[in-house]
């Protein structure tokens, strides 16, 4: 019974870091592109959130598609304002670029809401459910099942509708989906609004729960860096797969090994899965 | 030609770099090391501002603070009135920008006194150049237990250390079992940066020395998003006592997780920290009633001098004063007596008017005992009280001479 | 050949400027500002020789510089040696780290291989912060006052200052020497195409391990001769991400494989770094890396190929390249 | 027998590439290799460079199996090869591009730098030596990669479609070029779709359609063979004028 605790709750979690990692990778594939900043587009979805809750008392009906809304603007902004002239340039220009965003974005969080940490108020979403001997937190339920609806609602955005498949041929050969009359720049720029927009509301949902301050984003962005390898660049699908699967290992070994273990076995886990198979769980070869 | 350039460029940095370092006269200056961004800003900028009320009841007269050396006088009186200047520094978190932080107040803006840093990590390391230099240093709050001990010269610590707390801790223990309430074994739970893992280590050192089993360490990432499996960890040892040394995001989580997870173990102590953060209480005081917590800090009853200095810093930052700033604040009165007493910013006398402080409990703000330094410079008098959340504040509960209030034990009598 | 004799010229002016800078500016302070940003320029034209001319990014330096910094301490705190002896200890278990970590992942291109470095680097940082006999947490303190020379716990940072210009010098010298050797020559040409090397007879993992071994190998001496001077190191300190990213931030921004660009960026970001915590840092508003951040970001966002184009562009000296032809987006 | 492949298969998960070729080269020639588009004759050039090991067969190089050996292994034993797309190394200059080249003989700076304007010299490249490769245009490149495998002293060269792209103008000196290269007693393969080039160049020519040798001989008689006229059906318009059809 305290097994299938530990599973549900890593799962729960893991759908989250599904969430966030799936905008992570489809820039990542899409445009060979690593986002240092995404953590930081997670901390301002939590703040979006507190801001709503702060200022107007909104619910998490509110307050979550606000904060996807906000953050769409935030990577739309950042795709024209920098990104589109930087992706142009050496690789290091991407890497330093995006890391002098979130150095930008965490202390401007820092200077607007200080360092203190803070928390959203209870919610509407409350209680704790007991369903066969187990039991969940329902902001922590309706977070991962929310979270892996829409995970799995972007991999159909992208395989079942023309925006998504316009989307994905650009990510697979520029040249070839400018010849079809594709423009790149407008996918490049839906692909950074998807991917801030959803990193806007996992940080909403995880912010129902958890206490938070700017400097938050660190963590999330390093989990997602793992989830998006461990998964295959580019890859929807093997993001869930990888966040699910991470959640569970954390959770996991925290409970058998202890906690300060989780981390290293992910980690561990982590560079095996780089020896074995490089291309991540559902990349291509 | 390029190489040229960039000299020069470098000189003119150099140049702006020593502009803002001019002196004022007649003032004491301090210079203080605090984190002021980075994973500790929170910390450091609380701290901050209690460093600003001690200056203010210092240079500014406050006849209305009975018993608080130098409040009812402006400006310290055997220097001729010589007010406090503080210079604040943030070092980051980062040991050797601390080192650079340290040398540059000694020798660019000339400071009679060092004061911080926060993170034993900082503390390390900044105090060294102090000893080097033969600047007085003060310890404010780090609890490293070997920041002391290394035959420095120039060290000073008001705050009580790793072990005080943990021999607190097994004295209340004692108490509690005297009156009859069982506790077979406890838990420690410590987040394992250098704060959780010394307190930690110092306290599973006292157990073991009182014949007080732990049923269960967990040592712990204070970054982790998700902590059931911990508390089913805990649910399964069932231990009498959980002590967290947690930070703040992870206490907060550590309650509610609690909460989901149905557990309510008969007493959760908090070691300070994350359960004195302002944030804590509003974020779940409501399902945290009757925890305790460590605190050397008591707000007391309207009216008192306690009560006045917590309005002080309340006016300042719209928070009531927590225990970690409480303590630097306590910690700068201390120096600004032992300054005005040696009655000159020389470093020798100010190193030994420090070594001669002897603050009564009636002249000090914290609940110590008093203010006198052995010869590690660690103040020997130090020590904690224990106080349990009832409501919407925390209570004095323990020493019995302290308490306001009696003990609620086990914390919450409906569920368990 | 009036180019090289002009950089020539340059390269003595700023040899000649940073040996006399602190009797210029001899403020204790000064000195370690300047002691700072020699040991930022020393790491990044380290890190320069695997990301930079081979154009492997390794985002997990930190495991060599933390490497490093350990070592020494430990050589301390177990046998109470002089710090210093564990340089060359440091510089082994890099090697050894360079190895176990280039062999699997030179196979692999690209992200991959930066990914691999971030997750091993905090694999490490994560482990030594619950190994005991590595401080743990709390981690690893030098002697706090000399026991003779040898502990080099100098009162003066003077010393520190000259030790680590000597291995500025160091670096750079070997670094100059790579880009005429075959092996520079073989690191360039895999970071344009290793597919195009090969066809060269360019052993392309072998030259990619050898550049990660001499990286490794400067990195590590940088990380001792720190622990030395600062006296003490814990896993953030040593081995934070943040350690590997400024590496890369400093060469990046003067201009990754390039001689010159690795102290071009600590010229400017060590100063800028300096300036903004000593006006707005004593606040703590968070203004420090704002102003940071966002200049990292315009450089990025302005200048791609690092400060140091913007210097050869505003002096034309595309013209006629030094033999160094350090890299250039030549708009040709 | 410099160079001997007998039945290399080489397969994509279920797509047979190259289906069980089997050609031999002699020192001093110069082979034609041609075939439609994907016939497999670019898959059969990284074979037989080693940049593609075959599923299965076996190549034989001056005596020595290197089915398997490295690219690396095949520039050092003196197999050299150019790509269809030129890869040159952009951020260097023309001669150290091909100083990469010559440093396989010369461990030496200086013999390497000395090599390296040999063969600038002879590719006509030297009054440029000093501008970054990426400044060069496509039959720039093309010479470029020439240079540069020229300068690991290759005993059999491999061009992939050298030729492709280039105005008449410069088509002339390319062949020229490649008869330099020949008369230096380098034996070539060449790959081509400008069919008067193989026909002026090469003594003899292989013939690729899916993946397999589909004839051989000399080119007046190849150009007759009925299979190979049926492979090309369709594509007759540019066997015969062969335009620059390939240039983006």
């Amino acid at each position: 019974m305290i097994l299938l605790q530990v599973i549900v709750g890593g799962l729960l979690l893991g759908a989250i870091y599904a969430l966030f990692s799936s905008g992570l990778t489809l820039i990542w594939g899409m445009m060979n592109f690593i986002n240092f900043a995404h953590g930081e587009f997670v901390m301002l979805g939590m703040y979006a959130a507190f801001v709503m809750v702060l200022w107007f008392h909104a619910g998490p009906l509110a307050f979550i598609p606000v904060a996807a809304l906000a953050l769409v603007a935030v990577g739309l902004l950042v795709y024209f304002g920098v990104i589109r002239s930087v992706m142009r340039g050496p690789m290091l220009a991407q890497i330093l670029s995006t890391f002098g965003l979130a150095l930008l974005l965490r202390y401007l969080a820092f200077w607007i809401f200080s360092a203190n940490f803070v928390s959203l108020p209870p919610t509407a979403l409350r209680g704790t459910l007991r369903i066969g001997g187990i039991l969940i937190d329902v902001p922590q339920l309706v977070g991962g099942t929310t979270a892996a609806a829409l995970t799995i609602a972007m991999h159909l955005f992208l395989t079942r509708t023309r925006a998504g498949s316009q989307l994905l041929a650009v990510a697979e050969d520029r040249a070839a989906a400018m010849l079809m009359g594709i423009r790149p720049d407008r996918m490049q720029a839906l692909a950074w609004a998807i991917a801030a927009g959803s990193a806007g509301i996992a940080g909403a949902l995880i912010a129902i729960t958890y206490p938070f301050s700017p400097s938050i984003g660190e963590v999330f962005g390093l989990t997602a860096f793992v989830v998006v390898t461990f998964g295959g660049f580019g890859s929807v699908p093997g993001a869930l797969i990888a966040g699910l699967l991470i959640g569970l290992i954390q959770a996991l070994s925290a409970f058998y090994l202890g906690p300060i273990y989780k981390d290293i076995a992910v980690y561990a886990l982590f560079i095996a899965v780089l020896w074995v198979r490089p291309q991540g769980l559902m990349g291509k070869a | 030609m390029r190489g040229n350039r960039l000299a020069r460029l470098l000189l003119l940095a150099g140049a702006l770099m020593a502009a803002p370092l001019a002196q004022a006269a007649d003032a004491v200056k301090i210079g203080i090391l605090w984190p002021l961004t980075g994973n500790a800003a929170a910390a450091g900028q609380a701290a901050k501002a209690a460093a600003e009320v001690a200056q203010d009841i210092v240079n500014n007269a406050h006849p209305e603070l009975k018993g608080i050396p130098l409040a009812d006088t402006a400006g310290l009186p055997n220097m001729g009135g010589a007010k406090l200047e503080l210079v604040f520094v943030d070092h980051q978190g980062n040991p050797s920008l601390a080192q650079q932080l340290a040398l540059r107040l000694i020798t660019q803006d000339k400071v009679h006194v060092l004061f911080g840093a926060y993170q034993s990590s900082c503390s390390f390391t900044s105090t060294a150049v102090a000893e080097r230099y033969g600047i007085p240093f003060v310890i404010g709050d780090s609890a490293a237990s070997n920041l002391t001990g290394r035959g420095f010269k120039w060290l000073f610590r008001v705050t009580p250390i790793a072990t005080d707390f943990a021999e607190a801790y097994m004295r209340f223990f004692d108490d509690m079992k005297k009156q009859g309430k069982s506790i077979r074994s406890i838990a420690i739970v410590n987040e394992n940066t250098d704060y959780g893992t010394s307190v930690g280590d110092a306290i599973e050192a006292a157990a073991k020395k009182n014949n007080m089993p732990v049923a269960i360490r967990i040592p712990y990432s204070a970054s982790s998003s998700d902590v059931s499996a911990q508390v089913l960890q805990l649910r399964d040892k069932q231990p009498d006592v959980v002590i967290f040394i947690s930070y703040t995001s992870d206490s907060i989580l550590y309650m509610r997780t609690m909460r989901n997870l149905d557990y309510v173990p008969p007493m959760v102590l908090g070691d300070d920290s994350g359960f004195s953060d302002p944030s804590f209480i509003p974020a779940v005081g409501d399902i945290a009633q009757g925890v305790m917590n460590r605190s050397s800090w008591d707000i007391g009853k309207p009216g008192s001098t306690t009560y006045k200095i917590n309005e002080m810093y309340k006016a300042k930052t719209g928070r009531d004063l927590d225990d970690t700033s409480a303590r630097n604040l306590q910690g700068m009165l201390a120096l600004a007596d032992a300054l005005n007493r040696a009655g000159s910013t020389e470093p020798e006398k100010i190193q030994k008017a420090l070594r001669e402080t002897d603050l009564k409990p009636e002249q000090i703000m914290m609940g110590y005992r008093g203010v006198k330094y052995d010869e590690t410079g660690q103040n020997v008098l130090a020590s904690t009280y224990l106080i349990q959340l009832k409501g919407k504040q925390y209570e004095p509960v323990w020493p019995e001479k302290a308490a306001t209030t009696p003990i609620q034990w086990p914390m919450q009598t409906a569920k368990h | 050949m009036r180019n090289a004799s002009r950089a020539a010229f340059g390269w003595l002016a700023l040899a000649a400027g940073a040996i006399v800078y602190p009797l210029v500016l001899p403020g204790a302070f000064y000195i370690d500002v300047g002691t700072t940003l020699l040991l930022a320029a020393a790491t990044a034209a380290a890190w320069n020789i695997i990301g930079g001319y081979a154009g492997q990014v390794s985002v997990g330096h930190a495991m060599f510089f933390g490497a490093g910094a350990y070592l020494p301490l430990l050589v301390y705190k177990l046998w109470q040696w002089p710090p210093i002896a564990g340089l060359p200890f440091g510089i082994v278990v890099s090697l050894v780290l360079a190895v176990l970590v280039g062999m699997p992942t030179f196979r692999l291109q690209g992200h991959y291989f930066s990914m691999a470095t971030i997750a091993v680097a905090e694999l490490i940082r994560l482990v030594v912060a619950t190994a005991e006999p590595l401080g743990a947490a709390i981690g690893l303190q030098g002697p706090a006052v000399g026991r003779g020379v040898w502990d080099l716990t100098f009162r003066s940072g003077l010393p520190y200052y000259y030790l680590f210009l000597a291995l500025l010098a160091m670096v750079l010298a070997t670094s100059w020497w790579l880009q005429r050797s075959r092996l520079g020559f073989y690191l360039r040409s895999l970071r344009a195409s290793e597919r195009a090397a090969r066809s060269l007879g360019v052993p392309v993992r072998r030259c990619k391990l050898l550049a990660l071994m001499l990286s490794a190998a400067f990195t590590s001496a940088a990380g001792s001769l720190y622990a030395v001077k600062t006296g003490f190191v814990d896993p953030e300190s040593g081995l934070g991400i943040l350690v590997s990213v400024q590496m890369i931030i400093v060469a990046a921004l003067g201009g990754a494989g390039t001689l010159f660009g690795p102290v071009l960026g600590a010229l400017i970001l060590i100063p800028l770094q300096t300036l903004t915590n000593t006006y707005f840092g004593g606040e703590g508003s968070g203004l420090t890396y704002i102003l940071y951040g966002g200049a990292i970001l315009l450089i990025a966002r302005f200048e791609p190929g690092g400060l140091l184009d913007l210097v050869y562009r505003a002096r034309g000296l595309f013209a006629k390249p030094a033999p160094s032809s350090e890299q250039s987006r030549h708009a040709a | 027998m410099l160079l001997e492949a007998s039945a290399v298969t080489k397969q994509f998960g279920g797509f047979r590439a190259v289906s069980d070729a089997s050609i031999s080269i002699d020192e001093g020639e110069i082979v034609g290799l041609i075939g439609p588009n994907g016939a497999g004759k670019s898959t059969m050039f990284n074979c037989l460079s080693g940049d593609l090991p075959p599923t299965s067969g076996r190549i034989v190089y001056d005596g020595r199996d290197v089915t398997r050996a490295s690219p690396e292994a095949h520039a050092r034993l003196g197999i050299g090869r150019t790509f269809q797309v030129p890869v040159t190394f952009e951020d260097m200059t023309i001669l150290e591009n091909v100083m990469v080249g010559a440093f396989l003989r010369h461990a030496g700076r200086n013999a390497a730098h000395a090599a390296a304007m040999d063969i600038l010299e002879m590719t006509g490249l030297a009054p440029i030596r000093d501008r970054p490769a990426r400044s060069l245009g496509t039959p720039g490149r093309k010479r470029l990669e020439i240079a540069r495998v020229l300068a690991t002293r290759p005993r059999l060269l491999l061009l992939d479609e050298a030729l492709a792209g280039l105005n008449a103008n410069e088509i002339a000196s390319a062949i020229q070029l490649v008869r330099a290269i020949h008369a230096r007693g380098i034996t070539l393969i060449v790959v081509e779709h400008v069919m008067e080039v193989i026909m002026s160049l090469a003594q003899r020519v292989l013939v690729f359609n899916q993946g397999r040798v589909i004839a051989s001989g000399a080119a007046r008689d190849v150009v007759q063979d009925a299979e190979v006229i049926r492979a090309y059906l369709g594509q007759t318009q540019w066997i015969a004028a062969a335009p620059a059809a390939a240039v983006p």
